[in-house]
């Protein structure tokens, strides 16, 4: 069946729908890197990111869509990521947060 | 008459020394410093209720001069078992039992050199911020007219990448303390605390949160500052995510404070060796347990108290030192 | 799991003599809705209702969309009241939820502010030279259905159950927020649970299906609709529910609120134009009713005489499972026997259109 | 004497498929080379190139020269088998020419000449000197034995894995020699003969073995000795063994200036085969020494890379600290290697990538001299206060490239194998560099020091490390010192030190204002801080545990300060000291800068 082209389209739930999301690759992703899990939000990462401050890129939280399974634009994201590190040397988890980048990058180069 | 030596004459061990009087018993306090009190001597009013520190500091310190209690100032404690102490000037006393009451340590928040502490004047530490206030210095470390003070929570608390794992527990209602104050000194100013998570365990600290918002104003970011730069006006910018809209942030401020955490004593490890004492990961002195025996120390004849074991509040430490005098007398009245 | 917590949320219902102010989008799209609510009062129940032609809109469209000033609303709505009081009557009911949540807020900001009362007074008196007497009481039409649930029930020619297997429908019923989420009080069981479509469900015979999105907004939203670019957010709230309530497999729709009947309808249409995706059996919609309509059904109204051939997906289905009688063929004429025209087929409908007669042939 | 007999058979098999394969191999290699290293070859072959390669080739492949410094019974071990085998080889040759003249023999007849020459009149010159190197030989394969069980005796803590290809051609080459032995000896015993080893055996089994057993066993050792050969030299060409025949050709192509890169080459076959497995490269792995992680080191990574089985754990758990490179006797460029490798499983095209770098520009000041301070550096703001005070005291106008946050200098990303969008990066910095018209640019970071010095195109800019500056502002007069009682020690980053060659300027610098204490791994040998950029392997706490142990060693030295010329570094020894102070370079300059 032809769709039909209103002028509009449905717009997506905005909300995170943990019941529908396929958590495997996030799974996968904190089964790799289990530090990841022990991230508390703090935002250092986001706040020291040098491609972060030049563009719209939150490592936090494309990491932590990342989790919830929302993967939809990760890979996209994390390639703004230039990988300098400055993160890795202020989180106070002591995530490997390069390590996070090229993992999700990896895991989810088909999304 | 059964001898006790208190290893630290701050709030816990004096209170400690004046349970133990009551008791029947001598206790001896051991403090490097040339004064007692120890950390408190620095402090100026406390959380929650505002109350100036030399209150409860001028009381304990009232009743440990009435009771003629027996005090080694400027001396410190190099080994100790529980039968004897050996003390940095050489004499060796003798005692039925020994009580560690010798704090904590202060973070050197010079560590975390992104913040630019003794880099920068314009950032200064909780406990500075206290001095200044004991000191009527505040105005000259903030400027005449600060048009913003910001305040970063967990400072050498809660980070990996200074080796302190644990939480420090009393800074997150230091700091909302603080920015009160400097809120009511400099009414014209904005008070900004970073945060990543505000621990509002006590009573009434909520209720200080919600007034620090309401009553006062203070912003409240969820995010931890990153770095801090110097502008061109002699101010300091800092950068944090804030991490609610999930985008970065940048400000300048007139001050920074750091809430600095409380670390454990560098000293605890050589003593866990010497006595067979436990230390807990934090580095701090790990009670028997932390329900029936938290101030014994699971050697017989070694006791707690106060912040040598985990930071704790004025209130839980001088709590926890009249426990410790009551374990202390109790295990004497067993032994004789 | 029985709530009862709907009993906390009571409101005064007139029992007669009330004065009826009509719905734009109800009028439009479901006439034949507001001519049952009509009929089942006077002739069913008996009761005196004046329908009265001289009442306009109450502007609501047009003051949720930024475009009718308070000042100006209040004025109408002031000039209903007199023209109720002119007519005699004291109990004002409204066919529309959104009139109703208007008329409810505006009595309610008079009350808070009575300056803005007298305000009112004076613009209405400049305008139109009327004076006016609040009503003695505010109802919506579906309260007072609710009211006579009862006494519909003990007329009733057919009840809300499957009539080959005996099982009660299964029927999902949507309030609209302006019923009682603005003033919770002003709706029976409150804007949590609200009972004034359930009452009637379960007082004829159906069971209603409590789904985790029961609550949520149908979309319509007046910019969010009227807006071509926020389109696809009211869709989106439509295509929510939906989602949700598809897995009790209801067999129809009930809903308080024209604006919300007509989205829930016409947005079923749009959707399985634009993605595919049909909620109801056999891959078509599920009916959506107005009360009325299921009123108009219990008592034993013919279907088609209540309107319904208006609505996007088709009942018949729906029928058929009640055991109502109604000639297929029929379904397109109007009330005069003409043929009104036919809607193309689509994914949604099921009824069979090559037997409804056509006059152009 | 046509010199064939049965037992030639796995020789002549053996020898043949082994040449076979090693020309194929060859052939392919140099066949898939670039254009441009073709050509530099082609232009370096009737060089001095050539004649310095076959020195090295001597030097190396024979006498491994390089094994001697690590450890001279090391290196002995390696000699006699290699050097040894080759006189073996040599000599007999000339041996077949003394007895039968001028005249085409076979392959297996040189080999197994003694069996041949039987009824040839007995040359005791010949017989010496074979014997003598036989024993040589022997001695290797003792050493080796030995060096199983005894590898600390030979400078090694421990030694190589082997896969089981590895293990069979190892065995047969073990086997070879004490074959050889017996086998000459028992043809000794029946026809006499022999020099002093041979012939001795051969007279002891002559006495106690009758002449029937000893007919057997001839014939079996002969057996026994052409199998072994055939053996090793069928499993040579797939085993570590191939690096005999690699390492030549490696040698040349090295003087013909050909390299590694960040993308992988034919030429790189050469590197990988030509590595021995000797496993000189696990000692100084920290990861090794101190994390006990024993399946990433060079020598498995050639491995699993040779056999095409590398996996992105081994390839990215690597510090590329260039420790192992510096101790390897082959000097294969390791680390290019593990970043080609990267290059080849991470990569991804970038040409949408980082658009949002456009237009961006966050530098301030004006000056021919241009600072940039490295990501890192943000986070260590004492080296910027420290840099500005430098420049103050020096009077040097500065650009100060990122005092505000910039763009990357490319070379993490190059490290993680991403060297495609390292390309935007250097792009982006380049033309940065450009527009602000600098001559000189300095850095405090020497992850960017190396890509600057090494991948970018800077013509006409001189790029400094903050070390050499200050070092160059102290010689000319610009910036004077005093000097002062303190007590420091350096440690070299990895990318300063063994990266870019600078160990004697930031102890020049040190040296002008206090005393400095060498650790005892120090320059060439120098510890990684383990906070490495190139590693996105290990944990928080496996960085914190290889800085511990660094900032021990340092700490040993008793100075109160360590310094070093890396915000990595700092950060990261910062973390590991116990009471020594953590203080970049111009940090101690600044305070010693006289008022």
């Amino acid at each position: 069946m032809a769709a039909i082209h209103f002028g509009y389209t449905i717009s997506k739930p905005r909300a995170i729908d943990l019941d529908r999301n396929n958590l495997r690759k996030s799974d996968e992703i904190l089964r790799e890197m289990p530090e990841l899990q022990t991230c508390i939000g703090c935002g250092s990462c986001t706040a020291v990111c040098t491609a972060g401050n030049l563009t719209e890129f939150n490592f936090r939280k494309v990491h932590t869509l990342v989790r919830r399974g929302e993967y939809q634009g990760a890979y996209e994201e994390m390639n703004k990521c230039m990988l300098c590190g400055k993160c890795r040397l202020v989180c106070p988890r002591g995530i490997n947060t390069r390590g996070v980048v090229l993992l999700i990058k990896r895991k989810l180069g088909d999304f | 008459m059964k001898r006790v030596i208190i290893i630290g004459g701050g709030p816990a061990g004096m209170q400690t020394a004046l349970c133990l009087v009551r008791r029947g018993i001598e206790p001896v306090i051991v403090e490097c410093e040339n004064e007692l009190g120890g950390k408190l001597r620095n402090w100026h009013v406390l959380f929650p209720t505002f109350t100036p520190a030399s209150d409860v500091l001028t009381e304990l310190r009232r009743k440990v001069r009435e009771n003629r209690i027996g005090v080694h100032l400027s001396t410190s404690v190099e080994t100790f078992t529980d039968r004897q102490a050996t003390l940095s000037d050489g004499r060796v006393l003798t005692c039925d039992a020994v009580v560690v009451a010798t704090g904590f340590t202060l973070f050197d928040a010079r560590i975390k050199e992104e913040y630019g502490y003794g880099i920068y004047d314009k950032v200064i530490t909780s406990a500075d911020l206290e001095r200044l206030f004991n000191e009527g210095r505040v105005v000259q470390a903030a400027g005449e007219h600060p048009r913003r003070i910001a305040f970063l929570h967990c400072v050498g608390s809660r980070d990996e990448k200074v080796c302190q794992q644990h939480c420090s527990r009393v800074c997150c209602v230091t700091g909302v303390k603080q920015a009160i104050e400097m809120r009511r000194l400099f009414p014209e100013a904005d008070v900004f605390n970073f945060y990543m998570d505000i621990r509002m365990f006590g009573p009434g600290y909520e209720e200080l949160y919600r007034e620090a918002q309401q009553r006062y104003g203070i912003h409240f970011v969820r995010g931890r500052i990153s770095e801090a730069a110097p502008t061109h006006d002699n101010r300091l910018q800092i950068k944090a995510e804030d991490t609610l809209t999930g985008r970065p942030l940048r400000m300048s401020v007139d001050l920074l404070v750091l809430l600095v955490g409380m670390r454990a004593n560098d000293q605890n490890a050589a003593w866990a060796a010497d006595n067979g004492l436990n230390q807990a990961p934090s580095g701090f002195l790990q009670p028997k347990d932390l329900f029936l025996g938290n101030v014994r120390s699971g050697v017989e004849g070694i006791f707690y108290a106060g912040t040598v074991t985990a930071p704790k509040t004025i209130g839980e430490t001088v709590n926890e030192a009249t426990a410790a005098a009551d374990a202390v007398a109790d295990y004497l009245t067993t032994k004789a | 799991m029985k709530r009862n917590s709907w009993q906390d949320y009571q409101k005064q219902i007139a029992d007669d003599r009330y004065y009826y102010a009509r719905s734009c989008i109800r009028q439009n799209f479901f006439p034949g809705s507001e001519r049952a609510f009509i009929d089942i009062l006077t002739r069913d129940l008996g009761r005196d209702l004046l329908d009265d032609p001289k009442h306009s809109s109450c502007t609501g469209i047009g003051y949720h969309s930024d475009i009718v000033p308070l000042e100006t609303i209040m004025t109408v709505v002031a000039r209903q009241f007199s023209l109720m009081n002119e007519a005699g009557y004291e109990n004002f009911v409204t066919s529309c939820i959104t009139s109703f949540g208007i008329y409810t807020e505006i009595l309610a900001t008079w009350q808070e502010f009575p300056e803005t009362e007298e305000r009112t007074r004076e613009h209405l008196r400049k305008a139109t030279g009327r004076e006016f007497v609040k009503p003695a009481s505010l109802a919506h039409t579906s309260d007072i259905v609710f009211h006579f649930r009862d006494e519909i029930a003990a007329r009733a020619k057919r009840r809300l159950v499957n009539v080959a297997t005996g099982e009660p429908l299964r029927v999902v019923e949507h309030i609209g927020c302006h019923y009682a989420k603005i003033f919770p009080k002003s709706g029976i069981g409150g804007s949590e649970f609200p009972y004034v479509l359930a009452g009637m469900i379960e007082a004829w015979g159906g069971e209603c299906v409590d789904y985790p999105e029961r609550r949520h907004c149908c979309g319509f939203g007046f910019r969010n609709y009227l807006v071509q670019a926020n389109r696809g957010y009211s869709i989106a709230n439509s295509h929510k529910k939906l989602e949700s309530m598809a897995p009790y497999k209801p067999d129809f729709i009930v809903a308080n609120c024209p604006g919300c009947a007509m989205f829930l309808d016409k947005w079923q249409y749009a959707i399985a134009e634009m993605e595919g995706t049909t909620y109801g059996e056999d891959g078509h919609g599920i009916p959506v009713l107005t009360y009325e309509e299921m009123a108009g059904l219990v008592l034993g109204y013919d279907p088609w005489r209540l309107g319904m051939q208006m609505h996007q997906v088709d009942v018949e289905p729906l029928l058929d499972k009640m055991g109502i009688d109604y000639d297929p063929a029929a379904k397109y004429l109007g009330r005069n026997g003409k043929f009104i025209g036919k809607p193309e087929t689509a994914a949604v409908n099921c009824g069979q259109s090559d037997l409804v007669y056509d006059m152009r042939e | 004497m046509n010199f064939f007999v049965p037992f030639c058979i796995p020789f002549i098999v053996g020898a043949v498929a082994m040449f076979i394969t090693l020309a194929w191999k060859w052939g392919l290699w140099l066949y898939r080379l670039p254009r441009a290293d073709k050509k530099r070859i082609v232009c370096g072959l009737p060089t001095r190139a050539t004649l310095d390669a076959a020195g090295e080739v001597v030097c190396e492949s024979l006498l491994h020269r390089r094994i001697f410094r690590v450890n001279p019974l090391l290196g002995y071990m390696h000699m006699s088998l290699a050097f040894g085998w080759f006189l073996l080889i040599a000599v007999g040759w000339a041996e077949t020419i003394a007895y039968v003249g001028f005249r085409w023999v076979p392959l297996q007849g040189h080999v197994f000449f003694r069996y041949f020459a039987t009824g040839l009149p007995h040359k005791p010159v010949f017989a010496f000197i074979m014997d003598l190197l036989l024993l040589f030989v022997l001695s290797g394969v003792a050493l080796a034995w030995g060096k199983r069980f005894f590898s600390k005796r030979m400078g090694m803590r421990r030694t190589t894995r082997h896969v089981l290809g590895d293990r069979i051609a190892l065995s047969a080459l073990w086997f070879i020699f004490p074959a050889r032995l017996i086998a000459e000896s028992t043809t000794c015993a029946l026809y006499e003969g022999g020099g002093f080893l041979t012939g001795t055996i051969g007279a002891w089994m002559g006495e106690h073995i009758s002449t029937m057993t000893l007919l057997t066993l001839e014939s079996v050792a002969w057996w026994f000795y052409s199998s072994c050969l055939g053996i090793f030299f069928v499993a040579l060409p797939f085993s570590r063994y191939m690096h005999i025949f690699t390492e030549i050709p490696l040698i040349f192509l090295r003087r013909y200036r050909l390299r590694s890169d960040e993308k992988e080459s034919s030429y790189d076959r050469f590197q990988v085969d030509a590595c021995s497995r000797c496993g000189i490269c696990i000692d100084p792995c920290q990861l090794q020494s101190v994390l006990g992680v024993d399946n990433v080191q060079s020598v498995y990574f050639l491995r699993d890379r040779r056999y095409g089985m590398l996996r992105a754990e081994v390839a990215d758990n690597c510090l590329l600290c260039g420790r192992c490179a510096q101790r390897c006797p082959v000097q294969i460029d390791l680390n290019t290697l593990r970043i080609n490798s990267r290059d080849r499983l991470h990569n991804i095209p970038a040409e949408r990538r980082y658009d949002y770098l456009k237009g961006v520009d966050r530098s301030s000041g004006t000056g021919k001299v241009g600072y940039f301070a490295g990501c890192m550096t943000l986070l260590t703001p004492r080296t910027l206060v420290a840099m500005e005070r430098i420049f103050h005291a020096a009077g040097e106008e500065v650009w100060w490239a990122d005092r505000d946050g910039s763009v990357c200098c490319g070379r993490p990303l190059k490290l993680a194998g991403e060297t495609d969008a390292a390309c935007k990066m250097r792009e982006y910095n380049t033309e940065l560099f450009r527009k602000h018209g600098i001559t000189t640019l300095v850095t405090s970071c020497p992850i960017c020091l190396k890509v600057f010095r090494e991948d970018y195109a800077l013509d006409g800019i001189e790029v400094l490390h903050h070390s050499q500056y200050i070092f160059r502002l102290i010689q000319s007069g610009r910036l004077a010192i005093e000097r002062g009682a303190g007590q420091f020690t350096y440690h070299d980053p990895c990318e300063l030190g063994r990266g870019s060659g600078i160990y004697d300027e930031p102890r020049a610098v040190i040296e002008a204002i206090g005393l400095l204490l060498e650790p005892v791994d120090t320059r060439e040998n120098a510890l990684c801080c383990g906070s490495s950029v190139a590693n996105t392997a290990i944990t928080d706490g496996q960085q914190l545990q290889i800085a511990r142990s660094v900032t021990a060693e340092l700490e040993a030295t008793g100075a109160g300060t360590i310094v070093t010329a890396c915000p990595l570094c700092k950060k990261a020894l910062g973390r590991g000291a116990v009471h020594a102070e953590v203080r970049d370079l111009s940090e101690i300059v600044a305070d010693a800068v006289s008022k």
